[in-house]
């Protein structure tokens, strides 16, 4: 009896962390989250639209908030998740783990990626510019490139096992700089202050336009996570074609 | 209710293309790396049919 | 552990000896590149002399970064990566003497020569220590972090490019305390905070790096 | 002293041998064989700990070579396919730096006298690059002069590009090493049968 598999016996679930047992699981989850995702989307966007005032400053331009900060939050938070998952394939040396993270970047890029557009669209109106070099805007910038280097780094190695594990010592390295680059940038933002104008805290918060956000937050997480377990399951077919449970899944897919 | 007829509410206080562009662009992305993804699956599970049937006989 | 940090340091510097004309690219194109800005901006002094601590310290990164390429890649390629993946003396050590040997092969260069070149910009005396101290103190994280990012893209196809998506967000905080320095002394302030700014990113940088830069080797080399 | 247990080796898409496992202890000496491409360098390069298994462990003296890292490449020599000369250094000082990261002391006078015996005294200040590929495969084996006392060996394809008379040197090395109670794991493609209590391990035969 070597240790090996000891531990994958009396740790159950780790039996979850096989692709083979985790394929159909993610097909049972993605429309739970799928339909969360549309529900709370929609009553954010009610309460963000009919129910929050109109602010008193910037009018109505104030509700791109509804999806401008819950796109950047979502950016960070699937950044972290995503060096979690790639640092846990890194250790245990599970395939999963490397996969998920695989699956994450996209999604995460894209949050970066509408928390930068929205960013500027906002910016427009309400300070008279597309681009404002504003420390959180910036930082979006720079997590934007992080994530371009992670795809980039994954999809330049052939070999899937050893670009799971580049990328994780990659995006062990990125979440690591990813506080100390924020600061810098908020203390060259207020370096040089006069050259830009810092986008303030967001508008004295009513309550409802509070609930709106965090609503739509939720919302976007679970929008999130659906999207990675889509693409996870595609990552585990085109990964595991050569084994013997995606022939006997062969008949039953839908 | 803030608006008083749909067209206010479209209107947005005279920021429509803002606001409207960034919700816009916002559903759109979303809608398509939905599509793509699925897209993605069904081409993955046709080049796997064609293997598994073109090998079938040789395994 | 310090005869191999010794013995790498000293082989890689002899390697450099032999082969001068790599030493010295990474120099030319930092002089090149420094003396384009003045032809693009316009010849205004003080103009120049605000965007001087910029110019220099981005030159200075992407010149670092060229040379970084080769740090593990002649190596890989001739074998001798795979026996000091395999040697007595553990990675990180090893790993750290390639650092400092790339270092003073491309690093230490740039900082000799930024005081000359600032003078193209009109900067003043007291602003030049500035600026090659910060460069000093900067250099090395910059080898420090390019290691990680050679190492990653060792033996792949299109190494260079992705190398330097890879590098460059990392820079970020180095490039803003650094060529903050010099803003901050022409502002008359004391740029002493930044200095220890930049003296906490080299101490983090050279514990953390070579660890990174271990791993990624290991991965590499499989 | 060296067991591997339950190695699973995959390339690609390809599993290349799984479930493999063999013994070694001080005094015998192996050959690994097989077709191009069945997977000598690859169990090589695991047993050496280059290269990290799909499954099983390799372990020297009862603890696994994960665990045990640098306590173990000490007391190893690899000589892989490539030659690990670099072009620019001469002789001499390749076999310095390769000596002095395994962890041993070498003076000049042993470095050249190592040299000398593989017959490369008068060309060991020449730039590496100056040199025929038999005679910088010389350059990295003379490195077992110096690594008499290290218990294991591990050399991928020895005989490569060297004469005849090399080949007969390196043969004596080999079974003067196995002599002295030390295990030696090699491929080769030419017929070699060294010392009587040498086991050969089929990789062929492993292909399930």
């Amino acid at each position: 009896m070597t240790g090996h598999n000891w531990t994958r016996a009396s740790v159950n679930w780790f039996k979850y962390s096989s692709p083979q047992t985790f394929f159909p699981l993610a097909a049972k989850l993605v429309p739970w989250f799928g339909a969360a995702a549309a529900l709370l989307c929609v009553a954010g966007l009610y309460i963000g639209f009919f129910v929050a005032p109109t602010d008193a400053q910037q009018g109505e331009a104030y509700r791109i908030i509804f999806i401008h900060v819950p796109a950047a939050w979502m950016s960070m938070f699937i950044y972290v998740v995503m060096a979690f998952w790639a640092g846990a394939g890194l250790v245990f040396n599970t395939r999963l783990s490397g996969m998920m993270a695989s699956a994450l970047a996209p999604s995460g890029a894209l949050m970066t990626f509408i928390a930068l557009w929205t960013g500027a669209l906002w910016g427009k109106p309400t300070w008279g510019t597309w681009w404002v070099w504003d420390a959180r805007l910036t930082s979006e910038l720079i997590l934007l490139f992080l994530y371009f280097g992670f795809m980039a780094l994954q999809a330049a190695i052939d070999n899937p096992r050893r670009a799971d594990k580049a990328g994780a010592v990659l995006a062990l390295t990125g979440v690591v700089n990813i506080p100390i680059i924020y600061f810098s940038v908020q203390w060259w933002n207020t370096l040089h202050q006069g050259a830009s104008v810092s986008l303030k805290s967001a508008p004295s918060m009513a309550a409802t336009m509070f609930a709106g956000m965090i609503v739509m937050a939720l919302g976007f997480w679970m929008y999130s996570i659906a999207a990675a377990l889509l693409r996870v399951r595609c990552i585990i077919l085109e990964r595991e074609h050569r084994s013997d449970w995606v022939a006997q899944h062969m008949g039953t897919l839908k | 209710m803030n608006w008083a007829s749909w067209n206010d509410f479209f209107a947005m206080g005279g920021y429509a293309l803002y606001v409207w562009g960034s919700y816009g662009v916002t559903l759109g992305l979303m809608i398509t790396e939905i599509v793509l993804l699925i897209l993605r699956k069904r081409s993955i599970l046709e080049h796997l049919g064609r293997i598994r049937g073109s090998t079938r006989g040789t395994r | 552990m310090l005869t191999a940090l010794r013995c790498v340091i000293y082989r890689d510097l002899l390697l450099a000896m032999r082969r001068r004309a790599d030493v010295l690219t990474a120099l030319l194109f930092f002089v090149i590149v420094v003396s384009l800005f003045p032809l693009g901006v316009g010849p205004e002094a003080n103009l120049l002399r605000t965007i001087a601590p910029g110019v220099i310290w981005v030159a200075a990164l992407l010149a670092s970064m060229l040379s970084l390429t080769r740090m593990f890649s002649a190596d890989h390629a001739d074998g001798t990566l795979e026996q000091m993946l395999l040697s007595a003396a553990p990675l990180g050590a090893i790993v750290i003497a390639k650092v400092i040997a790339h270092w003073l092969v491309s690093g230490l260069p740039l900082v000799l020569i930024a005081p000359i070149l600032a003078l193209q910009f009109d900067l003043n005396q007291s602003l030049l220590w500035v600026l090659t101290l910060s460069l000093l103190i900067g250099t090395p994280v910059l080898s420090l972090i390019g290691a990680i990012g050679a190492a990653l893209t060792l033996g792949l196809r299109g190494g260079g490019i992705l190398l330097s998506l890879l590098v460059l967000p990392l820079y970020v905080p180095v490039l803003i305390i650094g060529a903050g320095t010099v803003d901050i002394a022409s502002a008359g302030l004391s740029a002493q905070a930044h200095f220890l700014v930049l003296g906490a990113f080299l101490v983090v940088a050279a514990v953390f790096a070579p660890w990174a830069v271990a791993a990624a080797l290991r991965i590499s080399a499989e | 002293m060296l067991e591997a247990a339950n190695l699973e080796c995959v390339r690609g898409d390809r599993r290349l041998f799984s479930g493999l496992g063999f013994s070694l202890s001080g005094g015998e000496l192996l050959r690994v064989a097989g077709a191009n491409g069945s997977g000598k360098t690859s169990l090589l390069r695991i047993v050496c700990g280059l290269l990290s298994p799909a499954e099983g462990e390799v372990r020297w003296r009862g603890s696994s070579i994960r665990s045990l890292r640098e306590e173990y490449w000490k007391e190893i020599v690899y000589l892989g396919h490539s030659n690990a000369v670099k072009d620019e250094l001469t002789a001499a000082e390749n076999l310095t730096v390769a000596c002095t990261l395994a962890g041993m002391k070498v003076d000049r006078g042993l470095v050249l006298a190592a040299l000398h015996r593989f017959g490369l005294a008068e060309c060991a200040a020449l730039p590496s690059k100056a040199l025929s590929q038999g005679q910088r495969r010389r350059v990295s084996l003379a490195r077992l002069i110096l690594s008499e006392n290290l218990p294991l060996w591990i050399l991928d394809e020895p005989f490569t590009a060297l004469d005849a008379a090399a080949v007969d040197y390196v043969r004596t090395l080999i079974a003067q090493h196995v002599a002295r109670g030390a295990a030696v794991v090699f491929t080769t493609h030419q017929e070699a049968e060294i010392v009587g209590t040498m086991s050969t391990l089929d990789l062929d035969t492993w292909a399930n």
